[in-house]
């Protein structure tokens, strides 16, 4: 019984893991680049919702709500990766490797600060808005229970999953990105605008963090400036479980890791488990995924950049 | 910006289309010259009047004829643009064949004109009005104004290179002795300044002049001056930094941040190593110098110290260093299979585990070692002989605090971190690093061992990490998890990238930047680490191998710009035909 | 097409010392066999060629002998000894190689190249460099005496301070078998060493060539140009799409129509092999 | 908040529009130097977080220590000098802090210092202070090896000049325990966030606990946001769960508190959370999202409201119009800087310069007693304050009310 709740604590942790994860892999997948303050777009996310609400719907907790506020998480977290990509990424793009990974850093710290400096309060955790049906007591299914967060937080991954797949297997810009992700080059000579569709790639992984911002947010009640560091740390470690630049792998990775750390946090015995050394084990978990199976759980396309 | 601090633009290159400043130039060029005398004149007239009714603000610049410190630096500024003008057209016209005293100018008319208004706005703001402007304020507004303008019509005159200007030796290292004595002085002037908008004034003073020398083409002079006489330079900046505490009076206040900056500069030294030789990634470096502090407080004899044995400090020192190595080695072997992005994840990754390793084993989850999130306090000052760190001495009339006294001994660890780096780097094993950061594959297919060189790369550097660690576990006197926190791993490659990756120099700068300025600029406080995560970005952008480069890194970043490939050749030669 | 292998290569009338024999190498990658059961016989002193289409597996097949590959079968002895396949074990061997897309440290000068290259023959570490005793500095010299050397061999003794980036491609060419040269070795693999040359430069490489030959060192060399290839080579070897086609003297090959057919007849099935190098 | 943003920028905007209308006035260069030149000037140093993520807390350190010199200064305590404050940042960073200090040690008119906020700071300030033999009073720091030494058995103290207003963990933690016993419960889950100040407070609330007859059911710990968690908590509560506690005691600050009793109550687990003075804030309420009804905190003294000296001091803060709240550790930081002054009146009386007066002023702090705004202000003999007032505050309402005042034994 333990097993199975605990389960499903990591099912919803990892459901949020593979929908940031889904950016890293995107991006990587199209331009080798490990965006590093892709979690700062996730944080972002989280604001943005909570700024529509706190505009227009303070004190009102009706489901119906939920659809502006995610509309307001997209905005911001799309529109954050959008200039990112176009004023620190873009012109650095035939850099060494260095550069990128620096700017990525520096954007990531400036992301956190000026959301610290300049969202109003944003200088303590600010609480999230509860709203009906997708936060409040939980269901109780028998011995199991079922936070309604949870409910909210998977079925997200799922419609965000079909949407990525046929974005990408059935519209032109996906097909796009695909051959882009084979050989840019060609696809340069192939008429492709190899910029718009990084700055969709960009987006796309935006649009999903935006998405997780909320479900952060309607699982632990309160979002703050730092929420996206780890948070892109652990999506990043999902990322490469499942293989970086393979999408399915984004989520399978993300749904191991969570799985992962649940069961490690409640069968680990004895002076090393528990939840100080969650982490530990996660990370541990990534080194050696990175050093013994670089390609991840499901394989991806040949990243070696040496 | 950009068209200041490029210095291929001056001579109009094919392709070229005058521009309407070229038409103003070519039509005033002679009256530009009487204007910029004009300027610097009144700029000179004005320092010797008062600029502020208040006495109260800046210094005391309210009395006529009695410059203060703020007057005293346009005084310097208006001497300096006098060189450049008789350079341009006058009795120094030997000068003026080797620099570009027309640009030089427009710089340091500019950099004045920065400073006035500067200077003025802050004494308008401070007293609350206009009004509380003296006539000298304005008098020198003016003439920093009319030299600004005059510089900028200047025409533009073809320089020769001064690659290949002779003079005397003597003359060489005199200028080095000097600018040493320069930088011992205008670092204990700033810092001896506790008011935030003198010191960013100094700062924008030194930055014109220095902007000023460098458009002049004086520091390209300079750096193959610095190539001949490298062991003058060597020398002086060290007699500098041993100097450097007698000038503070027994006061601790700025030897407890340099010390800081030394530490900083030791450990970021060690990464430079690994990023600037071996041109490897680490995001997780901080642990090593934390590995060396807990090695040196566990080994301690603080009351909170975990390990029985307590060795004397020499030991420490080198234990402290062999953990952070192996540890290096540890986090080096994943670099046999991952490279690049995925490397620096690898080693962020160790970083955290680090981290939290010293934050878990408390006794309470795994063996008590560290004492978890309170750390070990109480680790008691150094002890050599008679000699405690701790107290305050007094040598040759000079009192030397606490920190004075750990700042003596940090600088001889920087001076031997500094030598291990430089003669690595010039050696067969810099050449092998060298190698592997432009190609890796050529290089293993030319037998230089690859692996091994990667491991060497991040255990030695990780020895001189921890070995700065076991010092500033004492000189902290406690030693907990916090200090060691990504951040600070950020700080230190931000050290080594702002400040120039492979080289010492750099380094130094980069380190000085980072902790001293947020500790001189406190109004900035809360916004030091948005200027920081903003300054990253520029930096990427504008000018990625940093402020003073190793040519070499420099040509990595600029793969496409053939001029400097050659420029740096033409240096290549020249030093070839020296030796 | 059917792959008929001429007689077992005869053992060329100089009869020479075997100093290097590969037998049965293939290698695949995922479903793809880039060289397929390929057998290589140099013997000392020996100019070899390796000839055959784009995407015919010479470069793969190179890669293989200096372990940058690892041979899915087969293996390579050297002088005897079996090679493992890795790059510094090959070198240290006596077995050093170019690149058919120049791979120079372009940021170093030649000289420093070609020091690069003495990088396998000199033992000086870290206590050593750091401490600098006479060791260092006698080793340092000699470093830097033999490199100049080298440089003086191939004819670029007064580029030594051009960074290699800044040096002409036929320059660059040279300087890649000067830091090949600097690791003494007893084999030279040359990959494409004329491509984009002209006349004039190929043929001062063929005399480089033949004077490396004739300092004892054997030559295996990749080219397209047939006519430097027919004339450099005392024995030659035609590859087509991973497989050993012909072998044999120069004029052997040369008057084989299956040769012929094979260049001719190979049309778009190219592979850039370039892309794996 | 978003106010006051605005206020910080637009400020120096409209002083800059001023100055630029060129309607200023001339200003009266008599009023700043001469004047002071009569009596002599004592400074009180602050060294907290004023800036950071933690700077809310600094700041009313800052401002309530300033309206401890502000009114002694209006009632000329000290006879022939004037107190003047000096703040330093010391951004909740011990590399800062140690600057800071020496900062502070260097200028020879600084007498006292109040601060530092966090325990891990003042580790290392502490023997900068100490050799320079300036007074040094924390408000804030829990630690209670920072007083009496790694060993809590045999008591040593560490530094002569060290003096803190707050209690340590040591006190909180067992009042809890004997509180939550005298209610009844018996069966309480402890949680703590893994650092000094939390872990502290739950290893002396379960000492205590099991002491009494209670017992354990689980003792977890989670990450801090800080520390790279992510403030979801089901793992832990799963856990709890089985065990059927009657209250979860926790250790830590009130940005993991808030969610974790809004998590715990929407597990279906309907009971008490409690914690120590890290959570009694108004924000704690916020985060946990109107489920908190009969939340539990202990603080340290009497409430504020309750004393005629607490309201007082609630009252001139609000009049004195700072910027910042007085937050949790305001009413210690006026109690600690009057602490100080009071020490003056005695060690400056025959003292020519500050600096003469350093070590009569630890004598002196080391002897002050008198009534403060978070109780009686005295310290023993390692320093630490000798007020053992703890109250027990309980969410009602949505607001935290006082529910227990009573001495600690």
């Amino acid at each position: 019984m333990l097993f199975l709740q605990q389960l499903i604590n990591g099912l919803t942790s990892g459901s949020l893991y593979a929908l940031i994860a889904v950016g890293y892999t995107v991006v990587y997948g199209i331009v080798q680049l490990i965006n590093f303050a892709h979690g700062e777009v996730f944080m972002i996310g989280a604001f943005g919702s909570l700024a529509v609400w706190t505009i227009f719907f303070q004190g009102q907790t009706s489901i119906l709500i939920l659809i502006p506020m995610l509309l307001g998480a997209v905005a911001a977290s799309v529109g954050v990766a959008v200039l990112m990509e176009r004023f620190a990424y873009r012109p650095l793009r035939h850099a060494p490797r260095l550069a990128p990974l620096i700017t990525a850093i520096g954007v990531s710290v400036s992301l956190q600060e000026i959301v610290r400096l300049f969202y109003p309060g944003a200088k303590s955790p600010l609480p999230y808005p509860q709203i009906d049906y997708v936060s409040g007591t939980a269901l109780q299914l028998g011995d199991i229970t079922l936070r309604r967060s949870a409910i909210f937080t998977v079925g997200a991954l799922v419609v965000s999953a079909v949407f990525l797949w046929w974005f990408i297997n059935r519209t032109k810009l996906g097909r796009g990105m695909q051959a882009v992700s084979q050989d840019p080059d060609t696809a340069r000579l192939m008429g492709i605008n190899v910029d718009r569709v990084i700055v969709v790639a960009f987006a796309l992984g935006a649009l999903l963090a935006g998405i997780a911002g909320v479900a952060q947010g309607l699982q632990t009640n309160s979002i703050s400036q730092i929420m996206g560091f780890t948070a892109g740390l652990k999506a990043f470690t999902a990322a490469v479980l499942g293989g970086i630049g393979n999408v399915a792998g984004a989520v399978v990775g993300g749904l191991v890791l969570g799985v992962a750390e649940s069961l490690a946090t409640q069968f680990i015995p004895g002076a090393f488990g528990g939840t100080p050394w969650k982490d530990v084990w996660a990370f541990v978990l990534l080194i050696v995924v990175l050093v013994f199976r670089p390609q991840g759980l499901l394989g991806a396309r040949v990243v070696d950049r040496a | 910006m950009s068209t200041v601090s490029t210095p291929t633009q001056i001579a109009p290159t094919p392709g070229y289309h005058p521009s309407r400043i070229d038409g103003l130039r070519e039509q005033h060029g002679r009256l530009a010259w009487l204007l910029v005398l004009t300027g610097l004149v009144v700029l000179a007239a004005g320092c010797f009047l008062s600029w502020s009714y208040d006495p109260e603000i800046l210094g005391n610049l309210s009395i006529s004829f009695n410059p203060g410190s703020l007057q005293l630096f346009m005084l310097t500024a208006a001497v300096l643009a006098l060189v450049y003008a008789l350079a341009y057209r006058g009795p120094l016209r030997g000068l003026g064949v080797w620099i570009d005293s027309a640009k030089a100018l427009m710089v340091l008319g500019i950099g004045a004109l920065g400073f006035m208004a500067i200077t003025l706005a802050v004494v308008a703001v401070t007293s609350s009005g206009l009004i509380n402007i003296d006539p000298g304020g304005w008098v020198s507004l003016v003439g920093s104004l009319v030299l600004a303008v005059g510089g900028s019509l200047l025409e533009r005159r073809p320089t020769k290179d001064t690659l290949h200007a002779q003079l005397p030796a003597w003359v060489e290292i005199g200028t080095i002795v000097v600018l040493m004595a320069m930088l011992l002085f205008g670092a204990a002037y700033a810092l001896g300044q506790t008011d935030g908008n003198i010191f960013g004034l100094f700062l924008v003073f030194v930055v014109a002049v220095a902007w000023s020398l460098f458009a002049a083409g004086f520091f390209t002079w300079l750096g193959i001056v610095a190539q001949r006489h490298r062991r003058v330079l060597m020398l002086g900046a060290f007699a500098v930094a041993f100097l450097f505490p007698f000038t503070q009076n027994g006061s601790d206040a700025n030897m407890s941040i340099a010390t800081q900056v030394l530490i900083f500069a030791a450990t970021a030294l060690g990464l430079n190593i690994v990023v600037g030789l071996a041109g490897l990634l680490d995001l997780g470096y901080i642990a090593f110098l934390g590995a060396g502090a807990y090695t040196a407080a566990t080994l301690s004899t603080s009351a909170f110290a975990t390990i029985g044995w307590k060795p004397p400090f020499l030991v420490v020192v080198l234990l402290g260093a062999i953990v952070a190595a192996t540890l290096g080695l540890i986090i080096g072997t994943p670099t046999l299979r991952v490279s690049g992005d995925y490397l620096a994840i690898v080693t962020l990754a160790f970083g955290e585990i680090f981290r939290l390793s010293m934050s878990n084993l408390d006794g309470n989850n795994g063996p008590d070692l560290t004492h978890g999130p309170n750390g070990i306090p109480a680790i008691p000052d150094l002890q050599i002989g008679s000699f405690n760190f701790g107290d305050e001495h007094t040598i040759l009339g000079f009192s030397l605090g606490r920190f004075a006294n750990y700042y003596f001994v940090l600088l001889v660890l920087a001076l031997v971190i500094i030598t291990v780096f430089s003669r690595l780097n010039n050696s067969r094993i810099g050449r092998g690093w060298v190698a592997i950061r432009e190609d890796e594959k050529a290089a293993e297919a030319m037998g230089v061992n690859v692996f091994g060189l990667k491991l060497f790369a991040f255990a030695s550097g990780a020895f001189l990490a921890g070995m700065a660690g076991t010092v500033k576990a004492h000189q902290d006197v406690s030693v907990t998890p916090d200090q060691y926190v990504f951040l600070e791993s950020a700080f230190l490659l931000a050290a080594v990238v702002l400040g120039g990756m492979g080289t010492v120099a750099g380094v130094f700068i980069g380190a000085t930047i980072l902790k001293l300025l947020p500790e001189k600029l406190r109004f900035i406080s809360d916004y030091r680490l948005l200027i920081f995560g903003v300054l990253l970005v520029l930096m990427m952008r504008v000018r990625p191998e940093g402020i003073i480069a190793s040519q070499r890194r420099q040509l990595e970043f600029h793969e496409e710009d053939e001029a400097l490939a050659e420029r740096i050749e033409e240096v290549h030669l020249e030093e070839e035909a020296q030796t | 097409m059917t792959v008929t292998h001429s007689a077992p290569a005869a053992p060329p009338a100089d009869g020479g010392a075997v100093i290097l024999q590969a037998s049965g190498v293939i290698m695949r990658f995922g479903g793809l066999t880039a060289v397929n059961s390929v057998d290589l016989t140099v013997r000392e002193g020996e100019i070899v060629g390796l000839i055959g289409p784009n995407g015919a597996g010479k470069t793969t097949f190179f890669n293989c002998l200096t372990g940058l590959y690892k041979p899915t079968e087969g293996q390579v002895i050297f002088n005897g000894a079996v090679l493992p396949p890795k790059p510094r074990a090959v070198v240290l061997a006596g077995m050093a190689r170019t690149f058919q897309n120049i791979r120079l440290f372009n940021n170093m000068t030649a000289l420093e190249n070609v020091m690069v290259g003495r990088y396998c023959r000199t033992s000086s570490m870290a206590l050593t460099s750091i401490f600098r005793g006479p060791k260092f500095r006698r080793e340092e010299a000699a470093t830097r005496a033999r490199a100049q050397e080298l440089l003086d061999y191939v004819g670029l003794g007064r580029s030594s301070e051009l960074l290699a980036r800044n040096l002409p491609y036929g320059d660059q060419r040279r300087l890649e078998i000067a830091r090949a040269l600097a690791t003494d070795p007893k084999v030279l693999l040359l990959d494409e060493p004329t491509a984009g040359m002209n006349p004039q430069e190929t043929r001062q490489a063929s005399d480089l060539i033949f004077k490396i030959r004739d300092s004892g060192i054997a030559v295996v060399v990749i080219e397209h140009d047939m006519r430097f290839i027919f004339n450099l080579c005392d024995r030659v070897l035609c590859l087509v799409r991973g497989e050993t086609l012909v072998e044999g003297s120069p004029t052997q090959v040369q008057s084989d129509p299956r040769v012929i057919e094979a260049y001719i007849g190979t049309g778009d099935d190219d592979e850039d092999e370039g892309a794996s190098t | 908040m978003q106010q006051r943003s605005i206020v910080r920028i637009g400020v120096p905007l409209a002083v800059a529009a001023l100055a630029l209308s060129a309607c200023g006035s001339r200003a009266t260069t008599s009023t700043g130097s001469s004047s002071g030149s009569a009596s002599k000037t004592v400074k009180i140093g602050v060294i907290a977080p004023l800036s950071g993520s933690l700077s809310a807390l600094g700041l009313g350190i800052q401002h309530s220590v300033e309206l401890a010199v502000k009114q002694a200064n209006a009632t000329n305590a000290i006879p022939g000098w004037k107190i003047e404050v000096v703040f330093k940042d010391d951004e909740a960073k011990a590399d800062v802090g140690k600057n800071a200090a020496t900062q502070l040690a260097g200028d020879d008119s600084v007498v006292g210092v109040v601060g530092d906020l966090n325990s891990s700071v003042s580790q290392q300030t502490q023997p900068i202070f100490n050799s320079a033999k300036i007074t040094q009073i924390s408000p804030a720091n829990t630690n209670p090896s920072l007083t009496i030494g790694a060993d809590a058995a045999n008591p040593k103290r560490q530094y002569a000049a060290y003096f803190r207003t707050c209690t340590t963990d040591a006190v909180q933690g067992p009042f809890a325990a004997q509180y939550l016993i005298a209610k009844g419960i018996k069966k309480v889950a402890t949680v703590h966030d893994k650092q000094t100040y939390g872990q502290g407070l739950v290893e002396a609330f379960t000492k205590e606990f099991t002491k009494d007859g209670g017992t354990i059911t689980d003792a977890e710990t989670i990450t801090t946001a800080d520390n790279g968690g992510n403030n979801d908590f089901s793992t832990v509560i799963t856990k709890i769960k089985p065990g059927a506690p009657q209250a979860i005691y926790y250790g830590g600050q009130f940005p993991e508190a808030g969610p974790l009793s809004l998590q715990v109550k929407n597990a279906a687990l309907t009971i008490p959370l409690m914690g120590g003075d890290g959570i009694y804030d108004p924000k704690f309420i916020q985060l946990a999202g109107g489920k908190d009804e009969g939340d539990l905190a202990t603080s340290v003294g009497a409430p504020a409201d309750a004393s005629d000296a607490g309201k007082k001091f609630l009252a001139d803060y609000k009049a004195a119009a700072y910027p910042d709240e007085s937050g949790a550790y305001g009413g210690y930081a006026y109690d600690a800087a009057n602490a100080i002054i009071n020490a003056l009146k005695t060690s400056l009386a025959s003292a020519s310069d500050p600096k003469s007066a350093r070590q009569a002023t630890i004598d002196a702090v080391s002897k002050v007693s008198f009534d403060g705004v978070t109780g009686k202000v005295a310290f023993d003999q390692y320093g630490d304050a000798t007020s053992k007032v703890i109250t027990v505050y309980k969410v009602e309402g949505g607001k935290w009310v006082a529910d227990k005042t009573d001495t600690f034994k």
